[in-house]
């Protein structure tokens, strides 16, 4: 089935991988490090895009997850570095995958208590009761002292992955990205079958999917947890881009861009949140070296798409969504 | 008047020049231009750029970025300036948590950073950098000058407050590091609180006979408006923070009579600091706050080390800036053990001049005052 | 006499004054068409909606197959075998009719948390439901979106999903309102056959339907059943007469 | 602690509550009328605080500057709503909140490109300077009490405004049938300008009385917005009674926990220690609130009619 969004998404997979690479090879690694910031912020989106755009499901407190797979990753290796034992005795780890393990059982557990009760309410309620949520957890994050508070937690050298030199940007990038494509393959597999199946349904008319027997609360709730655990994994990500981890990763703003960059790109599709993300974090570098006054401009930018762009430029390039 | 003391200055920065022919130096300048806080770092770079004009000195290079105060813009906008841009040195951070989020990784790259305000602790102790200089303070000093003060005066029972998150610890931490005895109430707020009714409540009814506070920006504009209309009428102390020149303004005749500490004021007499200030106000239109006379000092640290010493070459570089052989605004300057100032501390209150509200050195609290935590430093 | 599949046993419901439902007592025996008729604002899709569960009754039970529904949410009623259509037909607008039956087999096949295979290549999900369809006559319409059907293909698409659940009762509400009477005609021919694989509860405003399917009748006025009883039961009862003609005699 | 600094700290959290009340009045509004989620309530509030702050340096006068704000915000709330809101009524929630998100991008930075990052001075009216004496010996701000009144004043006028007027019968018809006003001739554009207007004053108001005793710079809206948002959903959207309950409850709750908490744990742990924790779980507070409100009442305390 090679229709104009399939080979639209394979033109972005193809060039999301093979600018970073000219570029590392031209002199240019800062883009290989602005291209591995698209591919995490892309991975966060598509983990909220699961549960918005699939699940009908606007949550404004997804940087919770964000932040909890950051400070995962932080903790995790500030332990290591000192040699103090978790809990438990429990040593922490410089390994990205025990890392991304933990990340993903964390968000999933807290996405899971979070979605226990938000989910309960709807619309604009549930808007706000995860705002709610996820600024309890920001604010918890500022004023603990144990893991820096407001002033973040450095890692010092960035994590290791067995048979990569991580502290390169090229293959830290390609690392993100492999991620990224298995977050988009899980999402199409998800999004296809008989689970994703029950949860567009749920979108659409929960009274008719509760109707048939399967219980929308349930899907709801699985998919709430499966969107914070790719989330969290992302953040993990992010926490070692930046070798830092700060409570802005929890902030209302982060939960608000998460949310920006799918609607830019376009709810539900596939490739949305990438090529929301591209678009957004390349505004940000570009208008910001022109101008003290980028997010003026940006916002007319993100205006114009909400008005006159619906769907999203994936929307706007390869027209509108079809389901079998 | 002006154009003399502009050519003497000058000339003398000149003469500090000629030795050896400055190399050219790229500087990377990380500051916060937009958002919550921005006047903070626009009057960081605008004193960094005063300092370059008033020197001559087109040998060094500046590429500004704005961080919008967050910590992974600030990471992304290092990471540009040492891959892409090359710069040899960064500066301009203003937050001690973008400071956390950038520094570290900065110097492990064997690039320079100089901090033109943010001092956090650990930066000055267990992880201090011989490729890492603080210029302004480390962040307890002000607060400790305060508790300095208050020993001094004999208030036998302040009440302080501070923000909840590590620089209000490390405030009231550093007040009490020099104030040991009792304390009428000791309160965390939330960090960006803007009502502080409860809080003033409970001053009134501690049987304080003082005020120490440290909150930085709004906050402490909102506090001290609110504690003015409130006749709780004690006196007030804090750092320089809340009673810098970019914020008596909005603060207005509520200000006056507070004692504050800070380690610069536009009243110090020497050369280079008139020189600062009238330059400034030509250039600028209005009078330079604390930061910028950070910025300012920072600025001449790099042009007095690169007159010395090829960039290129880092023992050079970096014994060149250790020297901290240039005319500093504050007077006496030098860099400790572990690269943080070892300076004077004045006390400060804020009067009216005229119609403008600003401060004047009414005492010094600190005389080459050094921080705590320059014996954890390993170096 | 067998036992009824379903026994709805003095049920209340009442929103502020007014009585919805008051005192409702009536039940479904296996094999027959129960027809619920009444005037327009008498009660009867809040008494489906009440045996369906999407709402809550305030007093009384509803027993099926011997158990109490009582506190059993929507979905889980509808797992033990009660089939709905809606008065106004309620279906996942942005699927096909396929896909929304779809949904009804992999429900009965308790298999909504599988995450990997694609259900569009899934044969056990796609053969009954097509099969389902193909009895309401809609297999030539399978792939279209629900939403560009007309409204009777709405309706038969709604009962094939309650085939597709393999319901062992039906609660159908006015089934055959948008049809045309071509339309009628078959659906009453088709729901003639499936009496005879689970008992239907009907509510119809079709007359003719009504009279030419039900087993028993009964009336629901003001929200209380003023009779229950056979097709000439009811069209001789006095009571009724009344309430539908405003016939004093 | 004695009984007049807990009546003290009471009073405080009602004057606190009163506030929010203001900021959420509009909002819940604007949202129940016409089911718009408006992000950008924030920047209509520092509009009125930046307008009050000008004209007050201006002409000498707050109350011309406080006449000011409301002229200010309700003109920038129509232009808003004529030229981008009234595309958005028929949109989801989704496209809302992006849209008025990038007004507050919009609104903040435009406003720092005019007055610049330096925050501005505006003062209390002289007629409402200092205290007056509490029962029990302790004192209160006069002014802190003279926005305890505008905010009973702002409810009460709300609700005569909806019980008893024309416009108020419409804003009702609007809340339950959006498509019946309009059958019925009402004109529906017009109306839904006006009440964005209206609820753009109430902030401007709102930003001008507490821009008096807080502080008049960029992004002063965000961090009431939020908690405004927390008010009117535990009071039910769109519901004004609702708003107000809300509000107090918000307010009294964060004024005790914050007063209260760090006391409860000096209990058991040292004093600095008990500040700091004490003060991290009264930051929490209010959104624990919200979550248990939400958890028991998922369409808040007086949900409004859907």
């Amino acid at each position: 089935m090679a229709n104009r969004e399939t080979i639209f998404n394979l033109a972005v997979a193809l060039l999301l991988l093979a600018l970073p690479i000219a570029a590392n090879y031209a002199g240019e690694p800062f883009y290989v490090t602005l291209a591995t910031r698209i591919a995490i912020l892309s991975l966060a989106a598509v983990g909220l895009n699961l549960a918005l755009g699939l699940g009908g499901l606007v949550s404004f407190g997804h940087a919770a997850f964000f932040g909890i797979g950051g400070y995962t990753a932080g903790i995790l290796a500030s332990h290591a570095f000192s040699g103090d034992p978790l809990i438990f005795g429990l040593p922490g780890t410089k390994q990205m995958i025990v890392i991304w393990l933990v990340a993903m059982i964390a968000g999933g557990i807290v996405a899971f208590l979070i979605g226990l009760i938000s989910l309960r309410t709807a619309g604009v309620y549930f808007i706000m009761i995860t705002l709610a949520f996820a600024q309890m957890i920001f604010y918890f994050a500022i004023s603990w002292p144990a893991y820096g508070g407001e002033d973040g937690l450095p890692i010092f050298v960035r994590n290791q992955f067995p048979g990569v030199n991580t502290l390169r940007p090229l293959p830290y990038f390609l690392i993100c990205y492999a991620l990224l494509a298995i977050g988009l393959i899980l999402f199409k597999l998800i999004a296809d079958s008989r689970f994703g199946a029950a949860l567009q349904a749920t979108r659409q008319n929960e009274v008719r999917v509760a109707s048939v027997g399967i219980p929308p609360y349930r899907i709801r709730l699985a998919a709430f947890v499966i969107s914070g655990m790719f989330t969290a994994i992302a953040g993990a990500l992010f926490a070692d881009l930046n070798r830092f981890v700060s409570p802005s990763m929890l902030s209302w703003h982060l939960s608000g861009e998460l949310i920006v960059l799918i609607i830019l790109g376009g709810v539900g599709r596939l490739f949305g949140p990438v090529v929301g993300a591209a678009i957004y974090v390349l505004l940000e570098f570009w208008l910001g070296g022109i101008t003290e006054r980028w997010q003026f401009f940006l916002g007319l930018i993100l205006l114009g798409v909400v008005l006159f762009a619906r769907g999203g430029v994936v929307g706007l390039i390869a027209g509108r969504a079809r389901h079998g | 008047m002006k154009k003399t003391l502009g050519a003497l200055a000058l000339g003398l920065t000149l003469g500090l020049s000629a030795p050896a022919m400055a190399e050219n130096v790229k500087v990377g300048m990380i500051t916060t231009l937009s958002g919550g806080g921005a006047g903070l770092g626009i009057d960081v770079r605008d004193g960094f750029m005063l300092a370059l004009k008033n020197a001559g000195a087109n040998n060094i290079e500046v590429v500004t970025e704005d961080d919008a105060r967050k910590p992974e813009i600030a990471v992304q906008l290092a990471d540009k300036m040492i891959q892409s841009d090359q710069v040899d040195i960064l500066t301009g951070i203003i937050w001690s948590n973008l400071a956390m989020a950038v520094v570290p990784s900065v110097v492990a790259q064997d690039k320079f950073y100089l901090s033109p305000n943010a001092g956090p602790s650990p930066l000055a102790g267990s992880q201090c950098h011989q490729n890492y200089f603080n210029v302004a303070w480390q962040n307890d000093n002000l607060h400790e000058a305060m508790g300095a003060y208050a020993t001094k005066e004999g208030f036998a029972k302040p009440f302080i407050m501070a923000p909840n998150y590590p620089a209000g610890t490390d405030a009231l931490t550093g007040f009490k590091r020099f104030y040991t005895g009792d304390l009428a109430g000791e309160v965390y707020t939330q960090l960006g609180q803007t009502d502080y009714a409860a809080e003033i409540a409970q001053i009134r009814a501690s049987g304080a006979d003082s005020i120490f506070f440290f909150l930085p920006g709004g906050m402490g504009i909102a506090f001290m408006k609110q504690y003015a209309q409130s006749d709780v009428g004690l006196p007030v102390l804090g750092p320089a923070f809340s009673f810098s020149q970019d914020i008596l303004g909005a603060v207005g005749d509520a200000a006056l009579g507070v004692k504050n500490s800070s380690q610069w004021n536009k009243d110090i007499d020497n050369e280079a600091n008139k020189m600062f200030v009238e330059t400034f106000q030509a250039e600028y239109g209005r009078l330079p706050s604390l930061y910028a006379s950070q910025g300012y000092d920072t600025a001449n640290l790099i042009i007095a080390a690169a007159a010395k010493a090829d960039v290129k070459d880092a023992d050079a570089f970096r014994a060149a800036l250790k020297e901290a052989d240039f005319a500093s605004v504050r007077g006496d300057f030098k860099f400790g053990n572990n690269n943080h100032p070892i300076q004077d501390i004045y006390v400060r209150e804020v009067v009216k001049e005229g119609e403008v509200i600003t401060n004047k050195i009414i005492a010094t609290a600190f005389e080459d005052h050094q921080d705590a935590y320059a014996g954890e430093c390993g170096m | 006499m067998a036992d009824p599949v379903l026994a709805i046993s003095e049920l209340s419901k009442t929103f502020g004054a007014l009585k919805a439902t008051d005192d409702v007592s009536l039940d479904l025996k296996p094999g027959e068409i129960h027809a619920l008729i009444g005037p327009n604002g008498a009660g009867k899709s809040t008494l489906i909606n009440q045996v369906a569960g999407t709402l809550k009754p305030d007093t009384g039970s509803i027993r099926f197959d011997g158990q109490e529904l009582t506190g059993l949410t929507v979905a889980e009623r509808a797992r033990r075998g009660l089939g709905r259509t809606f008065q106004v037909s309620s279906l996942a607008p942005e699927f096909s009719a396929l896909r929304n039956v779809m949904l009804a087999v992999q429900s009965v096949q308790g298999s909504s948390f599988r995450f990997f295979r694609p259900v569009m290549r899934d044969t056990s999900l796609i053969e009954p439901a097509m099969a389902a369809l193909e009895r309401v006559g809609l297999a030539d319409r399978a792939h279209l979106p629900t939403s560009e059907l007309s409204h009777g293909e709405r309706r038969q698409i709604e009962i094939a999903i309650a085939l597709a659940l393999g319901s062992r009762a039906f609660l159908l509400d006015e089934p055959m309102a948008g049809m045309g009477p071509e339309g009628s005609k078959k659906l009453t021919d088709f729901l003639d056959g499936l009496r005879a694989e689970a008992p239907i509860l009907l509510v119809e405003h079709d007359m003719n339907a009504v009279f030419a399917l039900a087993d028993r009748i009964s009336v629901l006025v003001y929200g209380r059943v003023i009779a229950t009883g056979t097709v000439d039961e009811i069209r001789a009862d006095p009571e009724v007469r009344r309430a539908y003609l405003g016939d004093e005699a | 602690m004695t009984i007049a600094l807990f009546l003290e700290q009471l009073l405080n959290g009602l004057q606190f509550g009163v506030m929010l009340f203001l900021m959420a009045a509009g909002l819940t509004l604007i949202f129940g009328v016409m089911g718009l989620i408006n992000l950008a309530h924030g920047s209509l509030y520092m509009v009125g605080a930046f307008a009050c702050a000008v004209v007050a340096a201006w002409s000498g006068s707050f109350w011309i500057g406080l006449v000011a704000s409301l002229a200010a915000a309700a003109a920038a709330g129509a232009i808003v709503e004529l030229v981008v809101i009234r595309r958005l009524y028929t949109r989801d929630h989704l496209d809302q909140v992006l849209a008025t998100f990038a007004l507050i991008l919009i609104f903040s930075e435009g406003t720092r490109w005019v007055f610049g990052s330096i925050p501005l001075y505006l003062d209390i009216p002289t007629l409402l300077q200092g205290t007056v004496p509490l029962p029990g010996g302790s004192r209160y701000q006069l002014y802190r009490l003279a926005i305890i009144g505008v905010g009973i004043a702002v409810a009460i006028g709300l609700y005569l405004l909806i019980t008893q007027t024309r416009l108020g019968m419409r804003i009702r018809a609007g809340e339950s049938d959006r498509e019946m006003i309009g059958a019925l001739g009402v004109d529906v554009a017009t109306l839904y300008t006006v009440v964005f207007a209206l609820g753009a004053a109430l902030a401007g108001l709102a930003g001008a009385m507490v821009g008096a005793i807080q502080s008049v710079q960029v992004g002063m809206g965000e961090p009431v917005l939020i908690l405004a948002f927390v008010v009117i959903v535990i009071g039910g959207i769109g519901s004004i009674r609702g708003a107000l309950i809300g509000a107090v409850l918000v307010g009294v709750t964060d004024t005790m926990g914050r007063f209260l908490l760090p006391q409860a744990m000096q209990l058991f742990l040292p004093p600095s220690q008990a500040g700091l924790i004490g003060g991290a779980i009264a930051s929490m507070l209010i959104y624990l609130l919200m979550a248990v409100v939400l958890a028991l009442k998922p369409r808040g305390l007086f949900p409004a009619q859907a």
